[in-house]
């Protein structure tokens, strides 16, 4: 069978790429997909343990699919936000987007 | 090396080289399409997990509405940033080693706990009762109820926020996502 | 419906009215008298239902019924309030129902209701020219709140409970008799009214707060009908000396009465308070306030007459009570004969009957002084309705012929019968009834049962006096009645007047059946003739109340020939005096009386002596003492002294800790976080990511610190 | 072991499963293998024999619906024009677009057809025959969808043609938002069934779904013929609009390839919506002759391919706007309704023990009637809206837009 600790270095990767991705991506798109990265990370982390964990107790995945839902707010909210900012100063990149300082 | 675990290999492997050239192919619509494969890993690694209803749950919502969406603001916003412009601000150095030392130091961890060692068993569940259980803890008053309704109110104010955010192009567009 | 639910329910219907008016309708004036009628109308119809009930319990007086909640906490007990049915207080709701039923009805009529506004009127004075009253809707209101007090007060079980209502009733009685404040007069007499019966309250307060000292209670079940308290209250001796603690609480209570039942010496608010409208007069100064301190006395009874046995001598207190009632009846009538304004007579004629049932329940005659108290309620408000309905109607006149005349002055009357007959028969039956024309009347059979009582007891002095009070009410009821409505017109004003609308005379009627009816249910077995045909029924109902029955006195024809003489007379003269006098002409009495006539015209120049002996010197005090020494120089003088060492104390403290110092200081830390800012500023790039990786750098530090070396 | 004629299917799971486990593999990797071999089979070998079935089929009933002959010079009635064509296709040349980012243009097609081939992996042909009974079936379908609507973005972005990339746009657009009302409905089934798994559905219809449910099943029928994209919502290739829509740079066997996916995908939904409202396998005898049970399935499944077509060759193509408007303003909130009041109507009948099928059909009676009431008293007030207007372009969209409904 499958160590449990392979499931983990593997969800531990699929983070620190997406962290990568968040930190040093210009375009804001990507620093979203980035995002949704380590979210996935989160997720099969949450599964993963429910499964090796308590797998009669159903909480792991309910827990799992609230993420989901987050998930799905924040990429529509994030793209959203990123559409207008896109309009109205035609970029998205992450850098360009400093206006919020002294 | 039995099946089980050839397979997970298999999947692993492509979830995680996918996910790399999310963050690395300097053309975003390919990061897109990358992630779209990455997704699917995920959900297959879930099929792995006997966790079928959130394999296709992650199916439907990551792959058929975010990654679509997010396909639709790249073809967007495609006139910026076209491979030829740089894709990393100039923090990236620090972004690699901070992800490097985040890494080593988990695997670190996990390695060196015993209980998470290799050799540890998944325990046997009967997958459709759970998924029944699912359903019912979810408008269980003394169970997940809060958390459900929170996230439908959650949803709710998404939608609404992304409508009125970008409502003069695409409103309707990502109106649809949280169905 | 159990009937201490019943009583639960009887007041609420006005307060909701009031709430309601005030709130929300009262910018409609259909909706608000609507709501204030149908308000009172439900009390009258629950108020009716249950005597229907009540009368039909057997001795039903031994076993009243009861029900109270815990109020308020004190200690081991707790003040409660809750509501006592028993046959004084059925009685009491009947009469008050029907007399408030009555003259919400009349309002309607009386403010002009379906006139249109009349933009000269402004609001405070009443209207000019027959326009609707401009604070209709407030009018209605605030005699919504008035019949919720009385209904409360009728029904509570425990003193406090009815001290409150009798409060309330009292603010009622000051906004409406100031209800035209435009008016000084109408200002000065809120106050004076409010000013004299608070005297009264403050004594009764003393009353209730002893009698809660002795007791530990003040439910009157609790209190007035256990032998061994009153034993012990009767006994106790008081902190004054010579008095029972009963006495003395009895005293104090009775003082309270004085005060709202307008009994000399604080008797001079009330003829003021006909600056009010005429239904606040009937309502509050005739049928229901000021018989709220009869009210108040019968129900303490037992305790007033502690130590008293039927027939006995009477008590310190008992004596001073009688005296005051019989004098203010005497008193009062002597007044009334002099006086001109249609509504002053009614209220001096008020005082005396009230002193009357003073002096009754001083002389111990309980259920003499309940039977008059209703049917006085009913008889004087049908007169104040009526002189309201005569106002009213030469009011118009006035309008009509543009003749400045006081529209309130007997004499400038005269020959209304004609022009109001429905106005004139009631009031004829409503004097009669006053004066207690024999057989007929209610009033009659009431104060007959009085005299009665105080010869068969051998109260002669009392007798007398209020035999002597009886001729001269005979006397002026003629009076009034002679130049109101007969002979002839002597102002075009008169001339002019007509009939009111039936909002306000089928009131007039329902109280006149009653005015005459309800003497019926009282006539006494031992009268020849007529005794007997219908049963005592009043006495044997009422009677029930006290813990020993009070016997039906034996027959004697001397009372009953005085009484009878004393009407018959008093209403003879009057007519004799008065059936002729010429437009213009002085009143024969002020030939007749010459000096004393002034001196009974002027009040026995009470209202001036009460001026300079309290009045005056009060504003002296005021002004002079307190204000000018005490508070300018004493009180000032201390504060401006604080004041200015104060400040030359913070001058100093400025000058020397706080520039120096604390500014310092404080600018300080503001520069050095300038300069600071200044330095630091360049780490906010304002890009997200770079503060994310710090972000994430630090926290994983801290972490692996926690994890390493911490824990 | 011996095989018994009457449960043929389920001698042979078995026997593989048999086969599998003595090869030394655990139970899940088995059952895992099975359902991918099983729906790969069923999936492979009927999409090939109906896709070149379905492909004539069509096109004949085209044709006599047009008052033509249709295909029939190749072979008997022209039943090989499908391999005809099929030849034809491999032989062209396989042109790739300048500019075009090959490997997501060459992904796309087969893209396309997997998500069709896959819709068969849950589909219950027969007691015991289905690919893989997932027991979250219903939603399974919704997720290949999505992968469906993936290859059209991706065909019609890598194709570097602004024709091609509009229609993927719309096509987007729209997919995605008949996606809801479709989901939506596909609920009532399952509400109904209290399963998602196809057979689990299937086994609950003694009565059919069609039934107790009809507004569902139409609300279903319209999207998901959107899904296809059919007439009358072919907006994909509008050929008056955008010239082929996404797949205008594809040639040869990857424009067939999208090309079959569609005729498969419309008698996908056939299939569909056999299983879900018809009843599936059912029928007088089924459950004692299997093989019975296919033969009905595959009967209900070509009616419903008919009134498919039915409706492509009788109804006109519908603006986007007007698309759009029909989903959000009637379907959306009429597939909400739907749940809802099925979800409480059912708890009721169940509590109560009315019988099911006739109130939940009262149910739709009512709703229909309610319906029609809220669409006069919509389209009264456009009207009166509208009259002013010099250019009534709303008016119209919303009366064309509640027509179909």
């Amino acid at each position: 069978m499958i160590p449990l600790s392979w499931y983990l270095i593997l969800t531990a990767a699929l983070f620190c790429v997406g962290l990568f991705g968040v930190l040093s991506r210009r375009n804001a798109v990507a620093i979203l997909m980035s995002i949704e990265l380590m979210l996935n990370a989160v997720i099969l982390n949450l599964i993963v343990f429910w499964r090796y964990g308590q797998p009669a107790d159903i909480s792991g995945q309910v827990f799992a699919l609230i993420v989901f839902a987050v998930a799905a707010s924040e990429a529509a909210v994030g793209l959203a936000l990123i559409l207008s900012i896109y309009r109205r100063r035609s970029t998205v990149a992450a850098d360009d987007i400093n206006m919020l300082k002294w | 090396m039995t099946a089980m675990q050839a397979i997970f290999l298999l999947l692993g492997l492509i979830t995680f080289l996918s996910a790399v050239m999310v963050v690395v192919s300097p053309q975003l619509i390919h990061a897109g399409l990358w992630l779209v494969l990455t997704l699917a890993g995920v959900a297959g690694l879930f099929v792995l997990l006997e966790a079928p209803f959130l394999a296709v749950v992650q199916v439907v919502i990551y792959i058929g509405a975010i990654a679509i969406l997010i396909i639709f603001a790249i073809m967007l916003t495609r006139r910026m940033l076209r491979e030829d412009g740089r894709q990393y601000n100039n923090l990236w150095a620090g972004a690699v080693t901070v992800s490097l030392i985040l890494f080593a130091v988990l695997t670190f961890l996990v390695l060196q706990e015993p209980s998470l060692a290799a050799g540890s068993e998944p325990l046997q569940a009967e997958t459709s009762v759970l998924l029944q259980d699912l359903g019912r803890s979810m408008v269980d008053v003394d169970r997940f109820i809060i958390p459900f309704e929170v996230a439908s109110i959650l949803l709710l104010a998404a939608l609404i926020g992304a409508i009125y955010v970008a409502r003069p192009m695409m409103a309707s567009e990502e109106g649809d996502r949280e169905e | 419906m159990q009937l201490d639910l019943i009583a639960w329910l009887i007041p609420l219907p006005p307060i909701v009215a009031f709430g309601a008016i005030i709130l929300w309708a009262h910018r409609n004036n259909r909706l608000s008298h609507g709501i204030a009628i149908g308000g009172v109308a439900i009390s009258w119809g629950l108020a009716m239902l249950l005597f229907a009930r009540a009368i039909g319990i057997e001795n039903f007086g031994e076993h009243p019924v009861t029900s109270s909640i815990r109020w308020l906490p004190t200690g081991q007990s707790a003040l409660e309030f809750g509501v006592l049915v028993d046959p004084l207080s059925t009685i009491g709701l009947f009469f008050v129902a029907w007399t408030l039923l009555a003259i919400f009805v009349y309002s309607v009529g009386y403010h002009n209701f379906g006139h249109k506004t009349d933009p000269a009127d402004v609001k405070g004075l009443p209207p000019k020219a027959g326009g609707i009253e401009p604070m209709y809707a407030r009018f209605f209101a605030f005699i919504s709140l008035f019949a919720f007090g009385m209904l409360v007060l009728v029904l509570s079980d425990n003193l406090l409970l009815l001290f409150i209502g009798w409060e309330i009733m009292g603010l009622c009685s000051y906004l409406l008799i100031g209800f035209w404040y435009g008016r000084p007069s109408a200002r000065d007499a809120m106050i004076k009214a409010f000013m004299t019966t608070r005297v009264g309250d403050v004594f009764m307060l003393l009353g209730i707060v002893y009698l809660y000292s002795q007791t530990g209670t003040l439910s009157f079940r609790q209190i007035l009908y256990n032998e061994e308290v009153l034993n012990t209250l009767a006994s106790s001796p008081a902190v004054v000396g010579g008095l029972s603690a009963a006495g003395l609480i009895g005293l104090l209570l009775f003082v309270g009465t004085v005060g709202k039942s307008a009994q000399w010496p604080l008797h001079v608010w009330l003829p003021d308070a006909m600056e009010g409208p005429t239904p606040v007069s009937a309502l509050i100064h005739a049928a229901t306030m000021v018989s709220a301190g009869i009210f108040m006395i019968l129900r303490m009874f037992p305790l007033l007459t502690a130590g008293w046995h039927e027939g006995g001598p009477l008590t310190p207190t008992m004596m001073v009570i009688a005296g005051i009632g019989a004098f203010t009846a005497l008193f009062a009538a002597t007044i009334a004969v002099a006086q001109k304004d249609i509504k002053r007579v009614l209220a001096y004629s008020t005082i005396s009957q009230l002193g009357y049932m003073v002096a009754a329940v001083g002389i111990g005659a309980f259920v003499a002084a309940a039977f008059h108290l209703v049917t006085h309620a009913f008889f004087k408000a049908l007169l104040f309705l009526g002189s309201g309905s005569v106002i009213h109607g030469v009011e118009h006149g006035v309008h009509e012929t543009h003749e400045h005349v006081d529209s309130q002055d007997m004499f400038n009357m005269g020959g209304l019968r004609h022009k109001m007959p429905a106005t004139f028969w009631t009031f004829l039956l409503g004097g009669l009834a006053l004066s207690g024309f024999p057989i007929l009347t209610a009033g009659f059979w009431s104060k007959d049962e009085i005299l009665a009582d105080a010869f068969a007891h051998g109260h002669t002095l009392v007798f007398w006096v209020l035999a002597l009070a009886a001729l001269l009410t005979a006397f002026y009821t003629m009076r009034q009645i002679t130049l109101t409505f007969l002979g002839k017109p002597r102002t075009q004003a008169a001339g002019h007047a007509h009939e009111s609308t039936w909002t306000m005379t089928v009131p007039l009627v329902v109280l006149a059946v009653f005015a005459v009816g309800f003497g019926w249910v009282g006539i006494p077995e031992a009268f020849p003739g007529l005794g007997g045909i219908l049963p005592n029924w009043f006495h044997e109902f009422v009677g029930g109340v006290l813990p020993e029955h009070p016997a039906a006195i034996a027959f004697d024809p001397t009372p009953l020939l005085v009484s009878v003489g004393v009407a018959l007379g008093g209403l003879l003269l009057g007519w004799l005096t008065y059936r002729r006098v010429r437009a213009g002409a002085p009143d024969p009495l002020r030939r007749l009386l010459g000096p004393v006539y002034a001196v009974l015209e002027n009040k026995y120049y009470f209202d001036e002596f009460y001026n300079y002996a309290i009045v005056r010197p009060a504003y002296w005090v005021a002004e002079t003492f307190t204000y000018t020494f005490l508070d300018r120089r004493v009180i000032d003088g201390f504060l401006h002294a604080v004041g200015r060492t104060g400040l030359r104390v913070g001058a100093y403290l400025r000058s020397r800790f706080d520039l120096p110092v604390v500014n310092a200081f404080g600018d300080w830390v503001g520069e050095s976080t300038k300069a600071t800012g200044r330095e630091v500023r360049v780490i906010q790039s304002g890009r997200v990511q770079q503060y994310l990786l710090i972000g994430i750098v630090f926290t994983s530090l801290v972490i692996s610190y926690f994890l390493l070396v911490g824990a | 072991m011996e095989f018994d004629f009457n449960n043929p299917f389920g001698s042979i799971t078995r026997l593989l499963t048999d086969l599998l486990l003595g090869l030394g593999l655990d139970q899940p990797l088995v059952a895992f293998i099975l359902a991918v071999v099983g729906a790969g089979i069923l999936a492979g070998a009927t999409l090939t024999t109906a896709g070149v079935f379905n492909i004539w089929l069509e096109r004949k009933v085209g044709a006599r619906f047009q008052d033509r002959l249709g295909p029939n010079r190749v072979g008997p009635f022209g039943l090989f024009q499908g391999i005809a064509d099929a030849i034809k296709l491999v032989l062209k040349e396989d042109i790739t677009p300048l500019g075009a980012d090959k490997v997501v243009f060459n992904i796309a097609p087969l893209l396309a057809v997997m998500s069709v081939v896959g819709l068969w992996a849950v589909v219950p042909f027969a007691p015991q025959l289905i690919g893989a009974d997932l027991n979250v079936g219903v939603l399974y379908v919704v997720a290949i969808g999505g992968v469906g609507t993936l290859s059209v973005i991706m065909a019609g972005w890598s194709s570097n043609n602004k024709y091609a990339l509009l229609g993927a746009l719309r096509t987007v657009a729209m997919l995605i938002s008949f996606e809801i009302p479709m989901v939506l409905v596909l609920l009532v089934p399952t509400m109904l069934a209290g399963s998602m798994g196809m057979v689990a559905i299937v086994d609950g219809q003694d009565v059919w779904y069609l039934l107790m449910a009809p507004v569902a099943a139409l609300v279903f029928f319209i999207s998901s013929l959107a899904e296809v994209g059919r007439t009358p919502f072919d907006l994909i290739e509008a050929e008056s609009e955008i010239v082929a829509g996404y797949n205008i740079e594809y040639s040869g066997m990857k424009f067939g390839m999208f090309m079959v996916a569609e005729f498969f995908h419309s008698f996908t939904i056939g299939a569909l919506f056999t299983v879900l409202f018809l009843g599936g396998w059912r029928g007088p005898g089924s459950e004692t002759f299997p093989l019975l049970g296919l033969v009905y399935f595959i009967a209900k499944t070509f009616f419903m391919y008919f009134v498919v077509m039915w409706v492509r060759y009788t109804f006109p193509r519908v603006r986007i706007d007007q698309v759009m408007a029909l989903n959000w303003k009637f379907l959306t909130p009429l597939a909400l309704v739907i749940v809802m009041t099925t979800a409480v109507v059912d708890k009721l009948a169940l509590e109560q023990s009315l019988p099911r099928t006739p109130v939940h059909l009262a149910l739709n009676v009512a709703l229909v009637l309610l319906t029609i009431l809220a669409l006069q008293a919509y389209a009264r007030a456009l009207r009166r809206k509208v009259e002013g207007l010099p250019e009534p372009e709303a008016g119209e969209v919303a009366g064309a837009a509640i027509g179909p409904g």
